[in-house]
């Protein structure tokens, strides 16, 4: 033990030392005196080819792993990847340089406005060559540049030279240019490496149509074609049988309600911005509770948490007023904004709850942690609570503190079963159909991955 | 045109969204759309603030009921106002992170604005235990099932759980109860999930398509019609 | 299993307050047979108490370390001295106060039992944790034992998944040295240690990407290297299936924390006094839980009673 | 009924001042140099905690205080956040030079090229700007209409991000992962199969189980959610049963959080008892 702590201990000192000496390089590793290896197998069959389904400026990279990867001597650590590329024939570097010559001396001071002038002539120059990059001068193997463009750990077999696409960026990689790759097997000793056959030419290319999202393509093609077949069904008259529910059905009586007790009606729109599907579908609930409201006379209170929120819901609740034949009874008022932070709006609509007594209180659209504070008080205040929000993990708060929780898809049909619209309907029909084909495509699968047909499982497969 | 312009807006940006996917040369101009989103909406703020301001101005001139609290209100939305678009106290003047430690913004958000948001968001606590006494009581069939796998997983939460089932030989460690918590939460909840998951899906599909054609038009400020 | 309530009876504020807590239960329960509602407010108080008092005066319930955890235990107990453990730091400052409680218990338990560690992280947030269990537990409890000899910290590398991949063949591909950029060559521990496959268990605590997941498909399953695991309780169901086959145990959130603790005080007296955030956190969730089962259990025997009264609804 | 109102607030000051005062005498044992106000941020934090907590009892005028003082300072800090970090982060380095050197932000116009001299992208970002201001024309009693087309755009926006995303991830992706084998993959023979009930992976009748709990679940939770069919008969039945999935899910879900919240308490509680009263270490 004592003979271990001196010898960890020189060894310490002695580490010390080196890394001061040969301070700023890297630190090689000292006691390392094994004899040296031989070097790896190389890797077979590599081949590069455009990246599939990109805007270009990647090329993929694949190949069979060295005999020294894994089994063999196990020599191989990673693999280290080089590309060949072409020097340009005019004087790339120049005007690089030059220009940014002159953006530092822009950036001292430019009284005047010459420098300026310049740097402008030399950034489209240097555009102009960079977009020339492709008819590039070199012609392998002369006049190019081996360049290692990455890394990749023992075991792989591929890799995605992928560059940028902007003509300054360091990692330039250019569209429609003739490029070499190679790849090297490297061991733990960084000297001990073998390189693998040249593959080559190969140039990157962009697509115009991305392959690899056909089943989405697919998925898009089907449920825009039910739809529209269904709306136009449902416009020639076919009657459309929606099943009632429950929440909604119970907004026209609690609106009753509010207006026997001469107690006002809260509807909370939600955290939803004006784009949440959750808050537009809130919205027509919101145009049919006003119009009812208007029509009986009770008193209607909105606050809301984002303003466009409150432009829109403003908007809703006075066509509502004005069609129900009452615009002089429209308060500009009845929709106004709190806050847009979630619990200051929560204190507020809290506090409104135990000082105003709603007799009825609404919550559709998009729900937080909020979800439950707002309806305890509710219930505390003693109304009446019809909740709805796409929120999964919301719903069980609701459904637990609220006497009618529309869930989840439900609020968004809620919408359509008010409109009663032909076309609302319709949709509302083709959204059935898609769910009848999750189910028969899932019982499909099913069946076929327990009898391992795999051709069908992969056709769901959605690249990037 | 009131009407119709919007309408095409609507319509041409959501089938360029869409079509988009599909391209690679034009994939990324959802981030474009995105961002004019971004500005737009703080743009909206002005209206939020000016409506904010003319509701409290509005209360104090009415001397309504509760309307001396109108003026902390406006007072409190002067304060950070000026600390926040000013930059008081903020090393570095302008170029400063309005955030940066130290400056008026970051610590009447440090004193204020977090000791308020976390104790309202505290205040689940309380609400979550008058809630479950409220509401899990075995009324009829599906509250009852909702009770009985509430309790399961709360039990499953603390050593009761175990010590009462304890005993049960490993081979059927299923039926001990913090298990039967982890399996409850693999299967039948996770069937759920999936359910509510996919059928919103579907109603966002459809509702964007709804909009998109033009059907759903409310948020236009208009009914159905 | 009888006594599951560590109450040190000197501690008078810790008997008053369960009193309290279950006495006003026990006398609600009662009432509610009389079918009488309780007041929210009532609710309140209860729920308060039930969480301030275990803050004020810490009371822990023995947590009987369940079979998954125990799988951890026992793995790092029945290992022989000297055996080499790697532990892995693949949290953020986020998920911490869930994970960083396992980390150091494990961390005390091996090495009280006389193994060595490494000590490293895939997140780059995760180096700063590491040094804070480098600080107040191995510092502080084991000044015996030395850097390079008993533990080694060679700190966080980028790439994730690529990390693994490489380490499981060589460490010294990735980490040429320990944090302090000492060469790994000459540090004592690494002697005899060329790859993942030489160590003898990993441990691995996290709950994101990449995490414990990926250490058992990269390293643990390719390698054959005993895996422990713990992570945050939102991803502990998603580990099951690993285990018993490919992970010795599961560490599942606060609650796993505080059954390894609970199970490490037991068996070490030594350590009785030592800080276990784990079963201190647990204090008022376990009494908050009971009290708001105890309240759905009244809830329903008031709704029992009332029906059979045929009182209004 | 006014006198103890105005007695309980001198109540609550006094004690809030004295607070100030041993905390601003605590604090200055430290190092920290400006105690006073030190002190009173750490009293008036704690107070606001106190008088929000106070609404559990019932609405009262310090929850009406800090509520009101809450949401006039958290508008604010939204306008302001949103003022530096999107007007002067994202757009200003977009539109113009000037500005960006004004603001000390690093311009990055010049990504799309040129035309004519002109910065593309100057140009395309003058549009959220007038978009912008015709939000703002909601305003005007006369021009408020044209507040309609930013809405348009922005509705339409997440109308088309959201029909094809949620198609991929809910439709596509949601319907290959029921893809589960109902047999499990490890079949070790029935006795097995049946006197091994463990959750682990030893435990196959558990993880089959598991997984026709699965299937059967989505597809009855799915029929629960059809709107054009009446729900009679052998439908009806399958929906029913999909609600009872639902049911334990939400049971589930709200059991499982339940343990979250109470951690906010804890970290409430114990800023009172640790940083405010400093009667715990």
């Amino acid at each position: 033990m004592k003979l271990k702590t001196v010898i960890f201990i020189c060894l310490l000192l002695l580490a010390t030392i080196s890394v001061s000496a040969q301070e700023g390089t890297e630190v090689v590793p000292e006691a390392d005196t094994t004899e040296q290896m031989p070097p790896p197998a190389p890797i077979s069959m590599l081949t590069a080819t455009d990246t599939d389904n990109d805007n270009g400026h990647s090329v993929t990279l694949t190949w069979e792993a060295s005999p020294d990867d894994g089994q063999g001597a196990g020599t191989v650590m990673f693999y280290e990847i080089f590309r060949w590329v072409p020097l340009m024939r005019d004087t790339v570097e120049q005007v690089r340089s030059e220009l940014a010559n002159a953006e530092q001396e822009l950036d001292i001071g430019d009284p005047t406005g010459e420098i300026k002038e310049r740097r402008n002539r030399l950034r489209d120059e240097y555009a102009g060559l960079l977009s020339r990059y492709s008819d590039a001068y070199g012609q392998y193997p002369n006049n190019g540049i081996w360049k290692s463009v990455g890394v990749s750990p023992s075991g792989d077999t591929n890799f995605v030279d992928k560059g940028s696409k902007k003509r300054e960026a360091f990692d330039y990689l250019p569209d429609y240019c003739d490029f070499y790759y190679q790849v090297f097997a490297v061991t733990s000793d960084d000297e001990i490496r073998t390189g693998s056959e040249i593959f080559g030419p190969v140039h990157s290319y962009g697509q115009l149509f991305n392959t690899g999202r056909i089943p989405i393509f697919a998925a898009v093609l089907f449920f825009c074609f039910m739809t529209i077949y269904f709306v136009q069904k449902a416009k020639k008259g076919a009657d459309l049988y929606v099943r009632p529910l429950a929440g909604i059905e119970a907004v026209d009586d609690a609106i009753g309600r509010a207006t026997e007790m001469g107690k006002p009606i809260l509807y909370v729109l939600g955290l939803g911005t004006a784009s949440d599907v959750a808050t537009i579908a809130s919205f027509t609930i919101l145009g049919r509770v006003a119009k009812k409201v208007a029509e009986y006379q009770t008193a209607l209170i909105v606050p809301t948490y984002d303003p466009i929120v409150m432009t829109v819901a403003q908007e809703v609740v006075k066509s509502a007023y004005i069609d129900a034949g009452r615009p002089d009874d429209f308060k500009e008022d009845t929709v106004h904004f709190v806050t847009q932070s979630q619990f200051a709006y929560v204190a507020a609509v809290n506090g409104t709850m135990l000082r105003e007594l709603p007799a009825t209180n609404v919550y559709m659209g998009k729900f937080f942690a909020e979800s439950l504070l707002l309806a305890e008080t509710g219930a505390v205040a003693g109304s009446i609570q019809i909740a709805g929000t796409d929120e999964i993990a919301q719903i069980p708060f609701f459904i637990v503190a609220c006497d009618y929780t529309l869930i989840g898809e439900e609020l968004y049909a809620a919408s359509a079963y008010l409109g009663r619209e032909p076309v609302l309907l319709g949709s509302l029909k083709a959204q059935d159909w898609a769910k009848a084909a999750i189910v028969i495509l899932g019982i499909t699968g099913l069946i076929a991955a327990n009898l391992g047909w795999t051709y069908f499982t992969d056709l769901f497969q959605v690249m990037n | 045109m009131k009407r119709e312009i919007p309408l095409f807006i609507t319509f041409f940006v959501g089938v360029l969204l869409i079509i988009a996917v599909f391209i690679p040369p034009i994939e990324n101009i959802e981030k474009t759309f995105t961002l004019f989103f971004d500005i737009i909406a703080v743009f909206a703020f002005f209206l939020g603030g000016g409506n904010l301001i003319r509701v409290h101005v509005r209360k104090l001139g009415d001397r309504k009921q509760d309307w001396m609290y109108s003026l902390v209100t406006l007072g409190g939305f002067a304060l950070m106002l000026y600390a926040g678009l000013f930059k008081i106290g903020n090393d570095g003047g302008i170029a400063a992170s309005v955030t940066a430690e130290g400056s008026w913004f970051q610590e009447i958000f440090n004193y204020v604005i977090n000791p308020l948001q976390s104790t309202m968001y505290s205040l689940l606590a309380f609400f979550v235990a008058s809630a479950s006494y409220r509401a899990f009581r075995a009324k009829n069939k599906e509250a009852t099932i909702l009770l009985i796998a509430a309790f399961i997983i709360l039990l499953g939460r603390t050593p009761f759980g175990m010590m009462l089932t304890g005993w049960i030989p490993d081979s059927f460690s299923i039926f001990q109860i913090p298990n039967l918590a982890i399996w409850i939460m693999n299967s039948a909840n996770l069937a759920g999930q999936r359910a509510i998951m996919i059928g919103i899906g579907l109603g966002v599909v459809s509702m964007s398509l709804r909009l998109i054609l033009g059907v759903e038009r409310t948020y236009l400020g208009e009914e159905g019609k | 299993m009888n006594n599951f309530l560590l109450i040190s009876l000197s501690d008078i504020g810790v008997i008053i307050s369960l009193i309290v807590i279950f006495g006003g239960l026990l006398w609600l329960l009662i009432r509610s047979i009389k079918a009488k509602e309780v007041d929210r407010r009532i609710i309140f108080i209860f729920i308060f108490v039930a969480v301030a008092a275990p803050i004020l005066f810490p009371i822990t319930f023995q947590e009987s370390a369940t079979e998954v955890v125990k799988g951890v235990y026992d793995k790092i107990e029945n290992l022989p001295a000297g055996s080499k453990i790697l532990i892995s730091f693949d949290f953020d400052p986020a998920m911490a106060p869930e994970v960083q409680p396992m980390a150091n218990a494990i961390s005390a338990h091996a090495l009280e039992k006389g193994h060595k560690i490494i000590f490293m992280s895939l997140w780059a947030t995760g180096q700063a944790l590491l040094s804070q269990t480098l600080e107040t537990v191995v510092l502080p409890q084991f000044p015996e034992k030395e850097e390079f000899v008993d533990y080694v910290n060679i700190g966080y590398k980028a790439g994730n998944e690529g990390v693994l991949n490489v380490i499981v063949a060589d460490f010294r591909q990735m980490f040429p040295t320990d944090v302090n950029s000492v060469p790994l060559d000459s540090i004592p521990l690494f002697y005899n240690l060329k790859s993942c496959k030489d160590l003898d268990m990993i441990v691995s605590i996290g709950g994101g990407k990449p995490g414990p997941k990926e250490w058992v498909l990269f390293v643990g399953d390719p390698g054959n290297i005993p895996m422990g695991v713990g992570v945050a309780a939102v991803v502990a169901p998603q580990l099951y299936p690993y285990y018993p086959k490919q992970v010795v145990g599961i560490l599942g959130g606060v609650k796993g924390a505080a059954e390894y603790e609970s199970e490490f005080v037991k068996n070490y007296s030594k350590f009785e006094n030592m800080d276990t955030p784990g079963l201190r956190m647990m204090g008022p969730q376990t009494l908050a839980h009971m009290v708001i089962m105890c309240f759905i259990i009244i809830g329903n025997v008031i709704f029992f009673r009332s029906r059979r009264k045929g009182g209004a609804k | 009924m006014k006198k103890t109102a105005i007695i309980v607030t001198a109540v609550v000051m006094g004690l809030f001042i004295l607070s100030w005062v041993l905390k601003a005498n605590a604090v200055s044992a430290t190092a920290e140099s400006n105690y006073i106000l030190r002190g009173f941020l750490v009293t008036i934090a704690a107070f606001l905690t106190l008088s929000v907590l106070s609404f559990l009892y019932k609405d009262n005028p310090f929850y009406k205080f800090a509520e009101h003082l809450f949401v006039g300072i958290s508008a604010a800090f939204w306008m302001c956040l949103g003022f530096w970090s999107t007007i002067v982060g994202n757009l200003i380095p977009r539109i113009s030079e000037g500005l960006s050197n004004a603001f000390k932000v690093p311009y990055i116009g010049g990504d799309w090229g040129n035309v004519l001299g002109i910065d593309i992208m100057n140009v395309v970002f003058i549009f959220p700007i007038i978009f912008g201001v015709m939000l703002i024309m909601r305003l005007s009693s006369n021009y408020g209409w044209i507040s309609r087309w930013p809405l348009a755009l922005i509705v339409g926006t997440t109308a088309g991000l959201n029909f094809v995303r949620y198609l991929q991830s809910d439709f596509i992706q949601q319907v290959s992962s029921t893809f589960v084998p109902l047999l499990g993959n490890n079949w070790t023979g029935f006795g097995d199969f049946l006197s091994n009930l463990s959750l682990d992976a030893s435990g196959q009748l558990v993880l089959i189980l598991a997984n026709w709990v699965i299937f059967i679940g989505v597809f009855c939770g799915l029929i629960y959610f059809f709107f054009s069919k009446e729900h009679t008969g052998a439908f009806g039945k399958a929906s029913r049963v999909g609600i009872w999935i639902l049911m334990i899910t939400f049971g589930a879900s709200f059991g499982y959080t339940v343990m979250g919240r109470i951690s906010l308490l804890v970290g409430r509680i114990t800023f009172l008892f640790k940083d405010w009263l400093e009667i715990i270490s």
